[in-house]
């Protein structure tokens, strides 16, 4: 595919729909979390895509999409470390990860 | 001795002081003992005769007799004032001959029966009430006698039924003693009732006549106004002053016990009998004459009136003395006796011979009151009325029976006695009368006659059944009888002289000495009243006593042969004419004829609006209230199927809705995610789309 | 010769990727999910953004990826979950996003994006973006920070209760 | 010495008591009712002063209070008293000094009977000195609430019947009431200020009336209202049946304000309002009214005599006295039927409290008052047969006491301009005295009942409610001046408007 910025989009959307895949039919809780960590990363991709093929002009301001992805990642840290949190609490009292199970908050 | 200026301020304590002793003895009638109960009873009756004998003496001491008039007005008692006039009265006490005269007799006759009753009382517990009542009784009394105007003599006539009522009941724990002392208070106030009228349509016809002139009831403003009431307009066809002249006589006829409110009377003897000699003998029945001679002037204007009163009277005399023959116990027939005096009383103030009615009203206070004490010292000892169970107490109570005789020889009108010369009086101004229908004097005097005749007779039964022959009521009975003791019979020793002097007050003129009482009591009387003085046919005269006193002697006579003679004939004669004596015996069934006349109607009439008022009206309320709770109940069952049902289904169909959505809620994750992206994909092809 | 690398660093994502989300084993798709990233930090650094290619591999890849493993690791119990969930199952899933993918690719090529004047040669940004951190995101930047603090404690908190049994 | 706004310490002196009646905590019953005790002291001092400082010849208002209450509707805060409402006053405030003494025994409910009580206090003086039509209705349908609770909560078996019986009479009443007084609202314009106005002052000049206001028939209706409203709570005969109910269920203290105090309220009303608002109409009408009274004697007394209950006999005792109340109100030709009956209306207070005390007496020591089920009484409880006796003979109209010359009056006064109606009415007294007498020889007179044999005599608490009265009832029989003249002005001033 060639240096350009469709291609890169390209690739930031098929990362997104296959993390999304992933999160919609993987039964392991952690699955999904590797789902969601695709998706974050395809968003990124694209703002960095962007950063890099639009306006080149004033350099300052052009990096905001780079800071963005900074951002995006210092949260996905975040989210992971409380995501983890939660599903090894639910593993050590429900002896499994698996999403079918966590079905108690019903209507 | 005391000058009128003084005498006129103390006019107020003759009535005042029996109310003082009242109020004295009633509040502390618990703490008093006994013996000063007494003295407080009779010093308050002696302290008021002793005023009363002050004010005669100061009345006597007026030359002028015109004069002879003193008016104490208290205070200011009623007072309303409108544009045309006014109505006030004051509370204000008249001491004129004749409220003078009745003064003295309720003062005097009272005290002595005050002294006798403290003998006559002595073991009853409850003294203190009984004296009480008693000068209640003559505060009453002297307050109706004094009264300067008609509604204070009004407040008196009501007291006197009042203090009847407690006195007749006075041992209310038995039954049908309470219930005479009601049948009195209540007889007394249909006659009130007359009284009350007549005083109403007085005042108003003089008003109205006098165009606001009169302002009150007070005698002298009646005394001036009088004439107007025969300019004013008849009503029914019958004079005004007529109309007032019969309501008055109506409430007199209640008071003084007359046909036809006399029942009352032989149902009182159930009280003590001092209070039947006092009360019922002496001062209350009397103050219907009282009330019609201080009319006079009233009266003297309605000759109608008069007639009226004249018949009543001698009607009354005969037909009490014909029940008085078969009665056994001895107070009822000493009550048909005074009946049938008050009868001959009435007759003479009928026949305008208005001196010689309160002439005999004194002389019959004198030997009723003794007839009455020597009658309650008998039944004293034998502690009985039925005379069947007395006889031969002469030789046990020979003060008690001397006494009797003077007063049963005053009765029968032997002369030279009291009783004779009042009653004989009577009958020669009867003869003389001419009255609204020609020759209705001599037939009046008639009955009279014959009336005085039955009085000798029964009187003559009584004495000879109680005093003479032997005891008939059982030897242990016989062995303690006593003569009462000397507080019971100094009394009666007082009251036999002055029933045999008595008549000196009242000569008639055949003896050419001056009449007392008439010429004392002219200034009240003025010109009115006609004494038969005028009228010198002196041979007439002495012809009709000869024969008044032979009748009575035939009567006598006549009682003596019956009752002694041959005891077994009253029998007989009882066995011949049994109806007519059963019907004598049951006073005509007269009691019975009033119970189903008058109070068994109006029980009816009660009983029927006490039920309509509980159906009739209560039903009608009650019957809306149901009808306005099942409206309510209808609108309740409306409200509750219609508009709660739509509400409920309504609430139904939302449940039902809720409960499909909330499948909706798996639980899993991965649904909701799911939904989100459906979500924003549907959002981007509304996007693109639209 | 970059459109080569271009080319290499694309499917150095894309394969892996695929792995990730098809593997039946959950501890293959945590490795693949590895090269993934390492993918993207390429891409990255081919962009020009070189302090985020860095960052990206230490941070996300020495990180997070080392906390998914470990999560990984310690819920593994042997036996491997079957990979077909009753949900709309694969199928639907496959469908919906495949449809996304198609839409978004569409979008891609289709709109017309400013032309890409001369692409000069990429110059080193971490300065430019430093300054940029403390002057005009710094407000976001203490943000992020208060943040970690934040999901730190509370990532603790969470563990340390459940563990303690209350 | 008479305080500033005299009457309105006097209204609002009982609620002061009865909030404070509020704070007290419940384990002090008897705390609460020296407290109520001490809120009607003050007005009994109050009413004495008025009564000395009184003018008799100024037929005009005195302590007249007036301030703008409402502004909207031109409705005023305004008070004043004068020779009618005088006497109504001092019977208010001694009947309920003694009212609290004599519920002294009452222990449930103590604070909330008290504050009602109080508040009911409250209500009634306003009623008597309100001179504002408007004012007047509140205090009237003030009056209504206390009443209701007071018989329905501390009533006999039948209360809640008698209290809803009560409440629906009276407010129907009412409701006659407030539709006339909106009618005179709308139809009167003040000529000081051009506004509509409640003031009854200026309501009594004809010439405030506008033009509706003026044509007959609807003048006709308004006093039709009126009385009806004020019949019902006299009460006169078709409209009396609320009274024995609620006499026999409320408790003794309430039926002695109910018949002491209440039932004045509506001749109160007829001379306050119907009179000087409808001359010409209470003159065309004085004829019915006359035989409204008469009926409401002679029905009264005849009930009276068929009646087993005791309270029962003795409220129809009231409606029969009442009658004569009525009577004496309908003779304009003179004014000595008038001053009866507002006497009457006074004796009527005190003869019938002593009456319904005497039989609380008797209920508290037996509980029951069936006439029949006594006999011989004055042999166990003399005083208490002397007391009763009192009562017993000032109610039938004996001379010598109060009841007689307020009759005496109205009798003399009315047979002036109705012959035959005040003839029929004196039988009247004969009745009475037949159903007094024949009651006192069922229960005081005869063989002693054995059961109650060993009933305790009159104790001084009750005996001291009793004294005051009884005293009143013998110093107005023979000097009944102290009344008469502080009613003779007022009474005159209002025949001649009313004639005029």
């Amino acid at each position: 595919m060639s240096y350009s910025l469709p291609s890169f989009l390209i690739v930031s959307s098929l990362l997104f729909c296959l993390g999304m895949f992933t999160v919609l039919t993987r039964r392991n809780a952690i699955g999904v979390l590797m789902g969601i960590e695709l998706i974050l990363n395809g968003a990124g991709l694209n703002f960095v895509a962007f950063s890099r093929f639009l306006e080149p002009t004033q350099t300052a301001n052009l990096l905001s999409g780079q800071v963005f992805t900074l951002f995006i990642i210092a949260i996905a840290a975040a989210e992971v470390a409380v995501a983890l949190a939660i599903v090894l609490v639910l593993y050590s009292q429900m002896k499994t990860i698996d999403v079918e199970d966590f079905k108690d908050l019903r209507g | 001795m005391v000058e009128p200026q003084t005498v006129k301020n103390i006019l107020w304590l003759i009535p005042c002081l029996p109310l003082a002793g009242a109020v004295i003895n009633g509040l502390l009638r618990r703490r008093l003992p006994a013996r000063l109960i007494h003295i407080v009873g009779c010093a308050s009756v002696f302290l008021a005769f002793l005023v009363s004998v002050s004010g005669f003496i100061t009345l006597v001491r007026i030359e002028e007799p015109h004069n002879r008039l003193l008016i104490q007005s208290l205070y200011q008692w009623l007072l309303t004032v409108w544009d045309q006039g006014r109505f006030s009265l004051d509370v204000a006490f008249r001491l004129d001959p004749l409220s003078a005269a009745l003064c003295l007799v309720v003062t005097g006759v009272g005290f002595l029966i005050h002294l006798y009753s403290v003998g006559y009382m002595a073991g009853d517990e409850s003294q203190g009430r009984y004296f009480a009542y008693l000068n209640l009784f003559t505060f009453s009394m002297l307050l109706l006698v004094l009264a300067d105007n008609l509604l204070l003599m009004f407040v008196g006539w009501e007291g006197v039924g009042l203090c009847s009522y407690l006195l007749i009941g006075f041992w209310f724990s038995d039954l049908e003693k309470a219930q005479a002392g009601m049948k009195a208070f209540i007889v007394n106030r249909v006659g009130d009732f007359g009284f009350f009228v007549g005083l109403m349509l007085l005042f108003w016809t003089l008003f109205e006549g006098s165009s606001g002139g009169i302002t009150g009831l007070g005698f002298d403003q009646l005394t001036e106004a009088i004439p107007l009431l025969g300019s004013a307009s008849p009503i029914l066809g019958v004079g005004v002053a007529t109309w007032i002249a019969l309501l008055f006589f109506v409430g007199a006829t209640g008071k003084s016990a007359q046909i036809p409110l006399y029942i009352w009377l032989p149902d009182a003897m159930a009280g003590p009998t001092p209070v039947s000699a006092f009360i019922h003998a002496a001062t209350m029945v009397t103050a219907g004459v009282y009330m019609i001679v201080r009319l006079n002037f009233l009266y003297a204007i309605a000759p109608v009136a008069m007639t009226v009163v004249a018949v009543v009277g001698a009607v009354t005399a005969f037909y009490a003395a014909t029940i008085a023959l078969t009665q056994n116990d001895i107070k009822r027939v000493l009550a048909y006796s005074t009946i049938s005096q008050l009868g001959y009383m009435f007759l003479a103030v009928g026949v305008a011979a208005f001196s010689t009615g309160i002439f005999h009203l004194v002389t019959h206070a004198f030997f009723k009151a003794l007839l009455f004490l020597g009658a309650g010292s008998v039944i004293h000892a034998v502690h009985s009325n039925d005379m069947q169970e007395m006889g031969g107490l002469k030789k046990y109570m020979p003060y008690t029976y001397l006494t009797f005789m003077t007063a049963y020889l005053a009765i029968s009108g032997i002369p030279p006695l009291s009783g004779f010369m009042s009653k004989d009086e009577i009958l020669w101004a009867t003869f003389n009368s001419h009255l609204s229908i020609p020759g209705l004097g001599k037939v009046l005097w008639a009955l009279g006659l014959l009336g005085a005749g039955f009085t000798a007779f029964y009187m003559t039964r009584l004495v000879a059944l109680t005093f003479m022959g032997n005891f008939q009521g059982g030897p242990e009975k016989e062995k303690h009888l006593h003569e009462s003791p000397l507080v019971m019979t100094i009394p009666l020793m007082i009251l036999a002289v002055l029933s045999a002097v008595g008549g000196a007050i009242g000569l008639p003129a055949v003896t050419h000495l001056p009449n007392l009482l008439h010429d004392f009591l002219s200034p009240v009387i003025g010109g009115h009243g006609s004494s038969g003085h005028e009228i010198h046919a002196y041979g007439l005269e002495v012809l009709l006593m000869v024969i008044s006193t032979g009748v009575a002697l035939t009567g006598i006579g006549l009682g003596y042969y019956f009752y002694l003679k041959r005891p077994e004939l009253p029998g007989q004669i009882k066995a011949r004419f049994a109806g007519m004596h059963r019907l004598l015996f049951n006073k005509y069934y007269v009691d019975e004829i009033y119970q189903a006349l008058f109070l068994r109607p109006v029980l009816k009439l009660v009983s029927l609006s006490g039920r309509f008022d509980l159906q009739g009206i209560d039903g009608a309320v009650n019957l809306s209230s149901r009808i306005t709770a099942k409206f309510s109940f209808l609108v309740g069952w409306e409200d509750l199927t219609i508009v709660d049902g739509a509400v409920n289904g309504l609430a139904d169909i939302f449940k039902r809705w809720g409960a499909w959505i909330r499948q909706v809620q798996t639980g899993r994750i991965q649904h909701y995610l799911y939904s989100v992206v459906l979500g924003i994909f549907g959002l981007c092809v509304f996007m693109l789309l639209f | 010769m970059k459109e080569i690398i271009l080319n290499l660093f694309i499917l150095l994502t894309v394969v892996p990727c695929l792995w990730v989300a098809l593997s039946s084993n959950i501890v293959h798709a945590a490795f693949s999910l590895l090269v993934t990233l390492f993918g993207v930090a390429g891409l990255y650094v081919l962009l020009g953004a070189d302090f985020i290619g860095v960052v990206q591999v230490i941070v996300y890849i020495g990180g997070i990826l080392v906390l998914i493993i470990f999560g990984v690791m310690m819920t593994q119990r042997g036996k491997l979950l079957p990979l077909s969930v009753q949900l709309p199952g694969r199928f639907f899933g496959g469908l919906l996003s495949s449809i996304i993918l198609v839409a978004l690719i569409l979008a891609a090529r289709r709109s017309k994006w400013p032309a890409a004047a001369s692409l000069g040669e990429p110059e080193p940004t971490s300065a430019a973006i430093g300054d940029l951190l403390l002057g005009k995101y710094l407000v976001a930047f203490e943000v992020a920070s208060v943040l970690l603090l934040v999901a730190l404690v509370g990532a603790v908190l969470i563990v340390r209760r459940s563990v303690r049994g209350e | 010495m008479v305080p500033e706004h005299i009457l309105s310490w006097m209204i609002f002196c009982p609620l002061i008591g009865a909030g404070l009646i509020l704070f007290v905590p419940k384990r002090y019953p008897t705390l609460m009712k020296v407290i109520a005790l001490l809120a009607t002291v003050p007005p009994l001092w109050w009413a004495a002063n008025l009564y000395v400082s009184f003018d008799r010849w100024d037929n005009g208002f005195q302590y007249v209070e007036k301030v703008p209450w409402i502004e909207a509707f031109n409705i005023h805060y305004f008070l004043g008293i004068d020779g009618i409402s005088i006497p109504m006053i001092l019977l208010t405030a001694l009947l309920t000094f003694i009212c609290v003494i004599a519920s002294w025994n009452i222990n449930e409910h103590v604070r909330g009977y008290f504050i009602l009580f109080l508040l009911l206090d409250t209500s009634m003086v306003g009623v008597f000195s309100a001179l504002d039509f408007f004012l007047f209705y509140v205090f009237w349908e003030l009056m209504l609430l206390p009443m209701y609770f007071l018989i329905g909560v501390w009533g006999g078996p039948k209360k809640e019947y008698a209290a809803i019986k009560f409440f629906l009479f009276t407010l129907v009443g009412s409701v006659f009431m407030l539709v006339v007084m909106l009618v005179f609202y709308f139809g009167s314009v003040e000529p000081a200020t051009g506004l509509h106005s409640f003031d009854l002052t200026i309501l009594a000049d004809q010439s405030v009336h506008q033009s509706f206001l003026r044509n007959h028939t609807i003048r006709w209706l308004c006093y039709l209202g009126l009385f009806i409203g004020f019949a019902i709570k006299i009460p006169l005969v078709p409209f009396h049946t609320w009274l024995p109910d609620a006499h026999v269920e409320a408790p003794t203290a309430i039926s002695v304000i109910l018949a002491g105090v209440l039932l004045k309220m509506g001749t109160y009303g007829l001379l306050r309002i119907s009179y000087p608002l409808l001359p010409d109409m209470a003159v065309a009408f004085a004829l019915y009214a006359a035989l409204f009274g008469l009926v409401s004697i002679i029905y009264g007394a005849l009930c009276a005599m068929a009646q087993q209950d005791m309270k029962k006999l003795i409220a129809y005792s009231s409606i029969s006295h009442m009658g004569f109340v009525m009577l004496g109100m309908s003779v304009f030709s003179n004014t000595t039927a008038i001053n009866g009956a507002v006497l009457q209306m006074f004796n009527h207070g005190t003869v019938t409290a002593m009456l319904f005390l005497l039989v609380g007496v008797i209920y508290d020591r037996a509980h029951h008052r069936d006439i029949d089920g006594f006999g011989g009484l004055a042999k166990t409880m003399p005083i208490y047969a002397g007391y009763t006796g009192l009562a017993f003979f000032a109610a039938l109209g004996l001379p010598g006491l109060s009841s007689f010359i307020s009759e005496a009056l109205v009798l003399v006064g009315s047979f002036q301009q109705y012959k035959i109606i005040t003839i029929t009415a004196t039988t009247g007294i004969i009745l009475t005295a037949g159903y007094f007498l024949w009651t006192m020889q069922r229960v005081f007179l005869g063989p002693l009942n054995k059961k109650y044999a060993e009933l305790p005599e009159i104790s001084l608490r009750e005996a001291f409610t009793l004294t005051p009265l009884a005293l009143i009832v013998i110093l107005l029989g023979f000097y009944p001046m102290p009344v008469l003249d502080l009613i003779g002005t007022t009474l005159k001033h209002t025949v001649a408007m009313v004639v005029g």
